[in-house]
């Protein structure tokens, strides 16, 4: 394993430190907690919004808060998604008498932990809903299993949802934004290589050289099928297909992209997935109207990418080109 | 089962997780997220040390600190489905320096209805729940039966454990995988029959 | 090697592409050449700037197309400087009347390739100035050989140069302000792992796993030295002071900083050395004023960062936090 | 040297780049960028093409298109030395359908004064200069001599080539490397070894 680090045991607490640093005027730590909230609190009466998770997904989530998306992320250790005292911490720092979103991804561990945060919230009497995310279409959806698991597309539901309660919605009518982004989004990976958790030291699996894992998560888990290696054309065209079908797209309709890297796949190879997506869609008279290219939720180092797709309405359109400033996403007025 | 085999339970428990820190890590690798040895490990180190610093009172203090600690350490599934069932487990115990194993094991059936309501996984559905309900269903009749209840524990546990091998995981992490998680232990089980091959040693 | 592209031939051309795809309000492609510019051209009668260099440091160079850094940036194919025709193409585009300014790494082929350049640009009537960036203090500079190379300090210069063309500044001044920067700045990297040329498929070094390269360029040239693995810390400090003794910082001197990764190290690595440089500079009395912490020139999918430090006066400050909305560099204005 | 000869020499050249492409791109991988062979493959592909789909005309011309492709399609230091120096190399040539040796010698010269002057580099620097300088040399007094020029070209070139295997680069980005640079064979230099081996094939 070969990592810029210390100690294994040390690796989340140093960063979020580092995270502070290098963003002073965006965040600050809650004291004695894994909790970044943000520097310059948001006015008191609106909807606070947290979200969080295991790290190793960088820049997510500390990276979106600020102006117009979250107001304070609870980061868990690698991988693993964060004891309830630290998300109610998070909760009783995101409060300002509104009421708090929890944007969750529909992990089990990431559920109960902040589902028991809750309670401990409600016997505090702050309001809070949760809108679990669960774009990633390469997981059959049941009611007898755990369900689709949530990847890259919760940066969309932090980004509509935060220009929502900057508008000053209400708690309910924020999470139904958040709802909606979920109900109207899919999402696919696939990884090259894998990534290494640093407390276990060696890659989570193998591919060989000729070899890709198709419908992976976030977390160096294997996805759902290993496919002889494609050219970027081709994995392009499957994940677009794929997102096209689950989301029923038709022609005229429109939709924002993320082209999300895994974390060592380079924007040099993003930027040529882009250029096939923006072929196909055209092709299938689908409007591309906002790209999201780069890395938003990673999964360490691992190679390979995740495409997502949103279909747009005018308020999700405008609310997802709303100004946000925070340290990874920044929109400016125009 | 006094006080300080319950603390004795819990030390050995740490022990043998660090001792399967690794295999369960790389049985959470193949059909999940690679860390559930390194959860639980960072989990029960904060468990001894707790408990080392915690003076003996009741077995049910000392097992909502348990509670507690692995609640606000091991994270992940896992940390929710302990903690809260360990909570659960020490509101289940009289308040009493000295349990029955009668108590003890109705303490362990609030355990396994706090995990299945927080988790709802049931038998088969390739989680720690393979172990944990056929384990305390078998302590229960042997109970019954007037049998000393832990003869048997360690061996059986590891069985149910085994057993998930085959099945195709329906919760947790590994449902993603479908058929793709056949073929591997669930992790979670493995280290639910090490718990059990801990109280084995200290059961009468 | 296992890369997300189709044809090695073809990477450099669709991923231009692709940029254009994912930053239509940014940046537009010069028709025939590998030129982005901007969208909406700067005002006449400002300095124009260009930049550019070999493909695969990305988001380098067309990544700082936009209000406040470059007019125009020249791509060439992946770690080879771009022809003289390629960069005359991105003088032409960025010349709005009042002169270009070329910021050039450098590299023998840089250098010789924007000569000639300009000596075309000569003939045509546009006057051009080179500010030559030769951050790599890993180098021994000296009149007999080529010299310090430039790295990601690079970045700087596209910034604070950028912003005194805004303000107006005629060539010749915003020359001079790119060369204080230069004057004032020092980088120095190191690599865990290398980085796979495309067309040349293989890896160009190999290094054990207890081995890293010291003072490696952004080329995936090998380094320095070899040595063998450090902790964060450890490689934080050697970096920090090296760069501390060669801009001869002293207490009380402010500086910016930037935690560059090579392009495989995630951000929570980076985090980690930046927590640890604060307490570094801290310990020596710098004032850490301004952190940029990211993927600002990379080497691909290499693993491993670099660092620079930049010495700040009040008006490198005020100009390095200026207004910039770029596709890779956004700075709010607030 | 009639234009036909010329255009073998540039042919010839071709294929034995694209021959040695990986090994020009190893031996830029060892102290450098690894993209020698790919960016002289590059360029000379072009160079065919376009000498291809040129009419003949004279000597001068073709070595003018040559010139003005590979400064347009290499890129990097060679791109520019290449490129540059043939340019001048053209305008060094009478204008003829075919010129004398030591018009074409004469004109090498004019080659090197160019690379001198776009790359500041001499003998020692470990450049294609290694190969270049001593080559015209070597040329110049076998003409004055009254020798064919041609007899020792190949084996001659490829020996200064290996010479810079002991060099400590002074000149391009190998020069980065400083003492790390010895114990590798200059690339560009070997490009160039693999010229004068072009050159000879199509030599008196
Ligand atoms: N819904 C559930 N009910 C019961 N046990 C579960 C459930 N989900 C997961 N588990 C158990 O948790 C284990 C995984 O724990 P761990 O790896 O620590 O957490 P995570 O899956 O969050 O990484 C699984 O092997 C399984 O036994
Ligand atoms: N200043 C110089 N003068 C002469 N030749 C040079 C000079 N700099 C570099 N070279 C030659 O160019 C070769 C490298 O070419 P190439 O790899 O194509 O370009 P780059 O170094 O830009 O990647 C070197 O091996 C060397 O022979
Ligand atoms: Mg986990
Ligand atoms: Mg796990
Ligand atoms: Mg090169
Ligand atoms: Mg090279």
């Amino acid at each position: 394993m070969k990592k810029i680090i210390d100690t294994v045991e040390t690796v989340v607490d140093q960063a979020l430190d580092g995270m502070v640093v290098a963003y002073p005027e965006y965040l600050m730590r809650v004291p004695g907690t894994s909790v970044l909230a943000r520097a310059v609190p948001k006015e008191d009466g609106r909807v606070g919004i947290v979200s969080g998770g295991g790290s190793g997904h960088e820049p997510a989530h500390g990276g979106y808060v600020g102006y117009g998306m979250l107001d304070a992320a609870v980061a868990g250790e690698v991988f693993t998604s964060p004891t309830p005292d630290q998300v109610y911490a998070g909760i009783k720092a995101a409060d300002h008498g509104a009421g708090v979103l929890l944007v969750v991804k529909n992990y089990t561990g990431d559920v109960m932990n902040f589902d028991i945060a809750r309670e401990l919230a409600d016997g505090d009497g702050i309001a809070t809903e949760v809108v679990l995310v669960n774009d990633d279409v390469a997981v059959q959806d049941s009611l007898y299993t755990t369900g689709r698991r949530g990847i890259a597309g919760t940066v969309f539901v932090h980004k509509i949802a935060g220009a929502a309660a900057e508008e000053g919605a209400d708690l309910g009518a924020v999470k139904a934004v958040g709802d909606a982004v979920v109900a109207n989004m899919a999402s696919m990976g696939f990884a090259l290589t894998s990534c290494t958790v640093p407390a276990n030291g060696k890659p989570t699996f193998e591919l060989a050289d000729n070899e890709m894992e198709l419908g992976i998560g976030i977390h160096g888990e294997p996805g759902i099928e290993r496919v002889p290696m494609m050219s970027a054309r081709e994995v392009t065209n499957t994940l677009f297909q794929r997102l096209v079908g689950e989301l029923s797209l038709a022609r005229g309709d429109r939709v924002a992209v993320m082209v999300n890297s895994m974390g060592a796949t380079p924007a040099l190879e993003l930027a040529i997935m882009t250029a096939h997506l923006n072929e196909f869609a055209q092709h299938a008279g689908i409007v591309l109207e906002r790209v999201f290219m780069g890395e938003f939720m990673t999964s360490l180092e691992m190679a390979g990418a995740s495409l997502t797709l949103l279909r747009l309405d005018g308020q999700r359109a405008t609310r997802l080109g709303a100004v946000a400033d925070t340290p990874a996403l920044r929109i400016m007025q125009r | 089962m006094d006080e300080s085999s319950f603390r004795q339970l819990w030390r050995s428990f740490a022990t043998l997780i660090r001792e399967h820190k690794d295999e369960l890590n790389e049985l959470d690798a193949a059909i999940g997220d690679a860390d559930h040895g390194s959860n639980m490990d960072r989990g029960l180190t904060k468990v001894v040390d707790a408990l080392e610093a915690s003076p003996e009172g009741s077995l049910r203090a000392d097992a909502k600190l348990v509670g507690m600690t692995l609640m606000g350490t091991v994270g992940g599934a896992s940390g929710a489905l302990w903690g809260s069932a360990m909570l659960k487990f020490a509101a289940a115990l009289p308040d009493a320096p000295t349990v029955s194993w009668a108590d003890f094991v109705a303490a362990l059936d609030a355990f396994v209805q706090a995990l299945a309501q927080r988790g709802k996984a049931t038998v088969g559905d390739k989680t720690m729940m393979d172990v944990f309900i056929p384990m305390v269903d078998e302590l229960q009749t042997a109970l019954t039966a007037g049998e000393p209840p832990f003869d048997t524990v360690r061996s059986h546990a590891r069985e149910y454990s085994e057993r998930t091998y085959d099945m195709v995981a329906k919760r947790g992490r590994a449902a993603y995988l479908g058929e793709r998680s056949v073929g591997h232990v669930d992790p979670g089980s493995r280290s639910s029959a090490l718990w059990f091959e801990a109280l084995g040693a200290v059961g009468p």
